[in-house]
């Protein structure tokens, strides 16, 4: 891990908070899960914690950001209220979605998340047209999309970033590269290894980065970034990451070797080389980093007790917001 | 002051004047720039006078067309999207309705997506299967969508920008054989609200509820009976979602007998859910059952002799109102 | 001899024996491949009998997926389709109205498309709006399709043969409820032919006709019902095109009162066409108006008290039957 | 012009012919139409000869071929009847479709002609699919489909080529650029000159020939064929070409610069470059080259009475081959 511009300690360890937040919001809406006290589908996104984090750090609570039905992750990077997430996937009124999008859907208007999507690749044209909107309302604002390898064979995928050429858009299409598309391996469902070389079909620049490695994920991000504020057109980054569990909460993901998550786990684990990094160079202490565990993990319960004791939406509920 | 003009020509001056009205508001689709002007001519002379920004031309790709609209118009913009015939809405379908539709519902009404999407569809010029279908029955399947059809000049410019002006998104149906028709369009700012249904033709023994371009046919089959003594009244709902059902069961309340007709094939078509409606409000109102006239199940064949004959004809209505009324 | 297996066990069963019966059908969709054998674990363990070659993965790619089948379907080969989620038909939806269905009609009947879609649908696992919904009426609008709906493990293993057989393409609509449920399935081959409508249960008074899990619901009601000494006929139609009009219509010969109960949002659902064609055909049958019970007009929302309230209950079918008594 | 393989004179006539016959049958049509004779859209591939005669000369009966509404070349080139395909295109009983596709859904079982088709990029996957089924069957078969630079930007094209390379089908996919996709020009459509550089998205070959020299286009399509027989996988072929003509007839295609269809028509004239070539060559003389135009012209108008005293379908038509 390397990093070669100025970053304040506060900021390090806000990045490293949000990947704990992220960690533990996963393990244990898991868990809840797994006791059958959320209902629906969950996917988790563990160990894809620094593609999420490096990400979103480098845009504003301006920039637009839509994600897929892994994209807790992206919304706790984002900004997102545990809260309001942890009660939109028990389905109660106080979530972001007032308990009618789930897991699935969670948004955030004033957060500029466009939501998460059931649809594979069917974010990727939204997030265009935000990035279009913000290109015609004048502003600075960038849009990022966030799908996986598997997306990146849907025509939507396609069809979105060559109009976001034609059209210079500022948008970010952030493929995180986890080598499966649920059970599929990468290999399986596409004959390229990175996914970065689509660029070359809509001539736009594309970017690499270790998906493990946040350090690599921000500063590329940062780069990215200001390029797209110029006005240079969209541009594909591929994170290259794993996804620790099965595709969703539930799924043994018996299609893998076995020895592949643990290597993963042992060797890759974005928060450990994260902490391992902010350690070797004295920029955190080994209590610091525990009280940020601690205190996330405390974050996280409360946010269980929230969504445990919020009321489940009203019967009227159901009959609104289908039109104005 | 009312002129005559085409039904494209108040399409189009619908779009220029919302253009010039709100800014926030763009058209984008396949070919609509100038000097081309959109493949039924509608956007011709837009680009020239609002630039290739507020008028812009896309990719073959209804999929992000679609897309593009829906993500504009959660952020603030109000597009307008082109798909050229409705018969490409298959390409888009998701966006349409997996997207657009839902949007506001999954996001437990945090956003809005207050787009049009135009289309034209229907049968009249041998354009054969993939290019002559109505699917009106379709989007009005899909919670979240609202469904435009007008008729005439004047509800096509007030409904575009009823459409326009809407919180919702609105799947805005033209019809191909239209755009050449002619009426009268007032000069000064005016908006046929979505869910207004129009009597087209005041009459006492028969309600005929028709959609689109079967209006017309209703009109000319009412002229025809009317030379046998049989008043026939001709309801256009305008859109079908929403629904103005109190005008077409006023109207049945009146006449007792009611025709649906439309364009579309007959299986699961509109017409079935308004036969449905009046089963579940009017029933007994009823001195016959609903009669329903639309498009034999088939896909639409390229020979003109056999497109005649698998879409609804003025003699049919004719002689359906004739059956009714024994 | 019948032996009792689940709904996705004979499913599975009909595919393997039509797998060795035939060797121009092959599987092909989304993780369908062992050891994952299918997001419902239908066609778990078939690629180990049968190899990669005819149980075969695709990438994500809906379009690719169903005009890949009908390629291959068009030039000998009969393939099955799955579609992991019908919603996701949305992404496919071109090749499957615009190709798929009609094919053999711009052909002039030169090609047949001999192909199934296998997908599932339906609410009950809080799977909200993009996962959940039921879109048989969709389909039923587009002629050149047909549409299976089987409810017991008899019928999905019996009619999935008759589908696999079929000259035409089917649209084969399981549902994700059912997987689990159990039911008796001869050991013998044997096809419940598409268009054949089945009796599940006698009754006097009122005629429920109900599709997929609804005649779940239409039978416990019924037998609730009885207690109160009203009389339940529940009739299944099983595929809604080709339909078994006649037995659906004796039934409401004999009742003179009918119900029809889906999943689907109830406006232009499949329940209006039965209201349309009852119209056309018993009018004069009918001693109270045709009672539709389906799920409110809305997407399915996720938490389970709202999708609960949004879909067709036992009690309100309980209630809709007295109703139409009265 | 240059041909470095050995071809007999019989078949470089038999080529001249069919782009002779293509170019007349279009000529006709498109003036039938404009007379009101011939109903529904026409759309015109005079220019592009070349392309449809080379790619179709080095493939067999027995190989699938699928198009789009731009059509009547290939199935020309295909061995097509233009007996029936004119009466088709009048809408008559003796027609491919019997009356019931027209000029856009033209297809014919025995020649393996999938089908031309209404939805841009629609055949893509069909042919695909026609190509696994040659794959499975285990023939030698191969499955070309022909489609347009705009047809390049749809979501049906990438999803084919991308299950095209993991399957390693036989399957050519060539797209003939036109440098148009209706009224809008390539550079407004795609941000690429090369519609070829989209195949390193799926790592598959491509190949660019020039879409008005036959010669060009014949010898890298017997290349391009001697590799998909091997089972090597798709290949992308790009042809390089212009249509005369507006859109479709009618279009008076105000859209182009005055003198750009003038240039093509008087320096890449397909027909007379492939002409030119056969007198240098002394493979043919003028008179021959004559007689065969002549042959043609006769050819189409024979078929155009063809089709006038065909009769209209029968009305029961309209209710066949919906179902078996
Ligand atoms: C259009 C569509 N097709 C299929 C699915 C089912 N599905 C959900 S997630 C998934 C795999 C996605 O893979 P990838 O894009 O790599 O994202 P990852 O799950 O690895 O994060 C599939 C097939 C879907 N939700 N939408
Ligand atoms: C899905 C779809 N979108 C749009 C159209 C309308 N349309 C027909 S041809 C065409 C242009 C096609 O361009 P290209 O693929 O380059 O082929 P060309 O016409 O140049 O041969 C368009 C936009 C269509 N038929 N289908
Ligand atoms: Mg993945
Ligand atoms: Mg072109």
């Amino acid at each position: 891990m390397e990093c070669k511009i100025k970053i304040e300690k506060g900021k390090h360890l806000e990045l490293l908070t949000l990947m704990n937040r992220i960690r533990l919001f996963e393990q244990i809406a898991e868990e809840l899960f797994l006791h059958g006290e959320v209902p629906g589908f969950l996917h988790s996104s563990i160990g894809q914690e620094a593609s999420a984090v490096g990400v979103c750090a480098a845009i504003g609570i301006d920039d637009y950001m839509a994600t897929t039905h892994r994209g807790h992750g992206h919304v706790v990077a984002k900004g997102g209220d545990v809260n309001r997430m942890m009660a939109e996937l028990y389905g109660k009124v106080t979530g972001y979605c007032r308990g009618k999008g789930g897991s699935m859907h969670i948004s955030c208007r004033e957060l500029g998340i466009l939501g998460a999507n059931g649809i594979v690749a069917g974010g990727i044209p939204i997030t265009t047209g935000a990035a279009l909107s913000a290109k015609m309302r004048g502003t600075d604002q960038v849009a990022v999309s966030f799908f996986g390898d598997g997306a990146s064979d849907e025509g939507a995928f396609h069809e979105s970033l060559n109009i976001a050429s034609i059209y210079k858009l500022p948008v970010l299409f952030v493929c995180e590269n986890n080598h499966y598309a649920e059970s599929n391996p990468q290999a399986k469902h596409q004959n390229i290894k990175d996914v970065a070389v689509r660029a070359k079909a809509y001539n736009i620049d594309s970017v690499i980065a270790d998906g493990t490695d946040i350090m690599d994920v921000y500063q590329k991000t940062l780069t990215a970034v200001e390029q797209l504020r110029k006005g240079n057109g969209p541009i594909l980054m591929e994170n290259k990451c794993y996804r620790w569990s099965g595709h969703y909460v539930g799924d043994p993901a018996v299609y893998r070797p076995k020895d592949e998550p643990l290597e993963w786990k042992t060797n890759r684990d974005p928060i450990k080389l994260y902490a391992g990094f902010l350690m070797e160079n004295k920029i955190a202490d080994s209590k610091e980093l525990e009280a940020i565990t601690e205190q996330e993990t405390k974050r996280i319960w409360d946010a269980v007790e929230f969504a445990r004791n919020s009321d489940d939406p009203d019967l009227t509920v159901a009959m609104e917001d289908v039109y104005a | 002051m009312p002129r005559s003009m085409t039904y494209r020509d108040a399409l189009r001056e619908a779009l220029r004047e919302e253009l010039i009205r709100d800014e926030r508001i763009f058209l984008l689709g396949e070919d609509i720039e100038d000097p081309f002007g959109g493949t039924y001519k509608v956007t011709q002379g837009l680009t020239e006078e609002f630039g290739h920004d507020r008028v812009r031309n896309t990719p073959i790709s209804e999929i992000a067309i679609t897309g593009v609209a829906l993500g504009a118009a959660m952020t603030g913009m109000r597009p307008v999207a082109e798909l050229m015939y409705v018969d490409f809405a298959g390409c888009a379908m998701d966006q349409i309705m997996n997207q657009i539709a839902k949007m506001r519902y999954m996001s437990g009404g945090q956003v809005e997506a207050p787009l049009v999407i135009r289309t034209q569809q229907g049968t009249g010029r041998s354009s054969a299967a993939q290019h002559a279908q109505s699917l009106e029955a379709m989007f009005a399947h899909i919670p979240g969508l609202k469904v435009a059809m007008p008729v005439t000049p004047y509800d096509a410019k007030g409904m575009l920008k009823a459409a326009i002006r809407d919180p919702d998104p609105v799947i805005f149906l033209e019809h191909k054989l239209l755009y050449n028709t002619t009426g009268e369009v007032p000069e000064e700012d005016y908006v046929v609200p979505l869910g207004v249904a129009d009597v087209k033709r005041v009459g006492t023994d028969v309600t005929i509820v028709a959609t689109s371009r079967m209006v017309l046919h209703a009109l000319d089959a009412a002229e025809i009976l009317a030379k046998d003594g049989i008043s026939v009244e001709v309801v256009d709902p305008r859109s079908i979602v929403p629904l103005d059902q109190e005008t077409i069961f006023d109207s049945l309340r009146k006449t007792h007998r009611l025709m649906v007709v439309h364009e579309a094939v007959e299986r699961n078509g509109w017409g079935a859910e308004l036969c449905a409606l009046v089963m579940d409000h009017c029933f007994d109102e009823l001195d016959a059952p609903v009669k329903r006239i639309a498009s034999k199940n088939t896909p639409v064949p390229f020979a003109p002799v056999l497109e005649n004959f698998v879409v609804p004809s003025v003699e049919e209505i004719v002689a359906g109102v004739k059956d009714l009324l024994v």
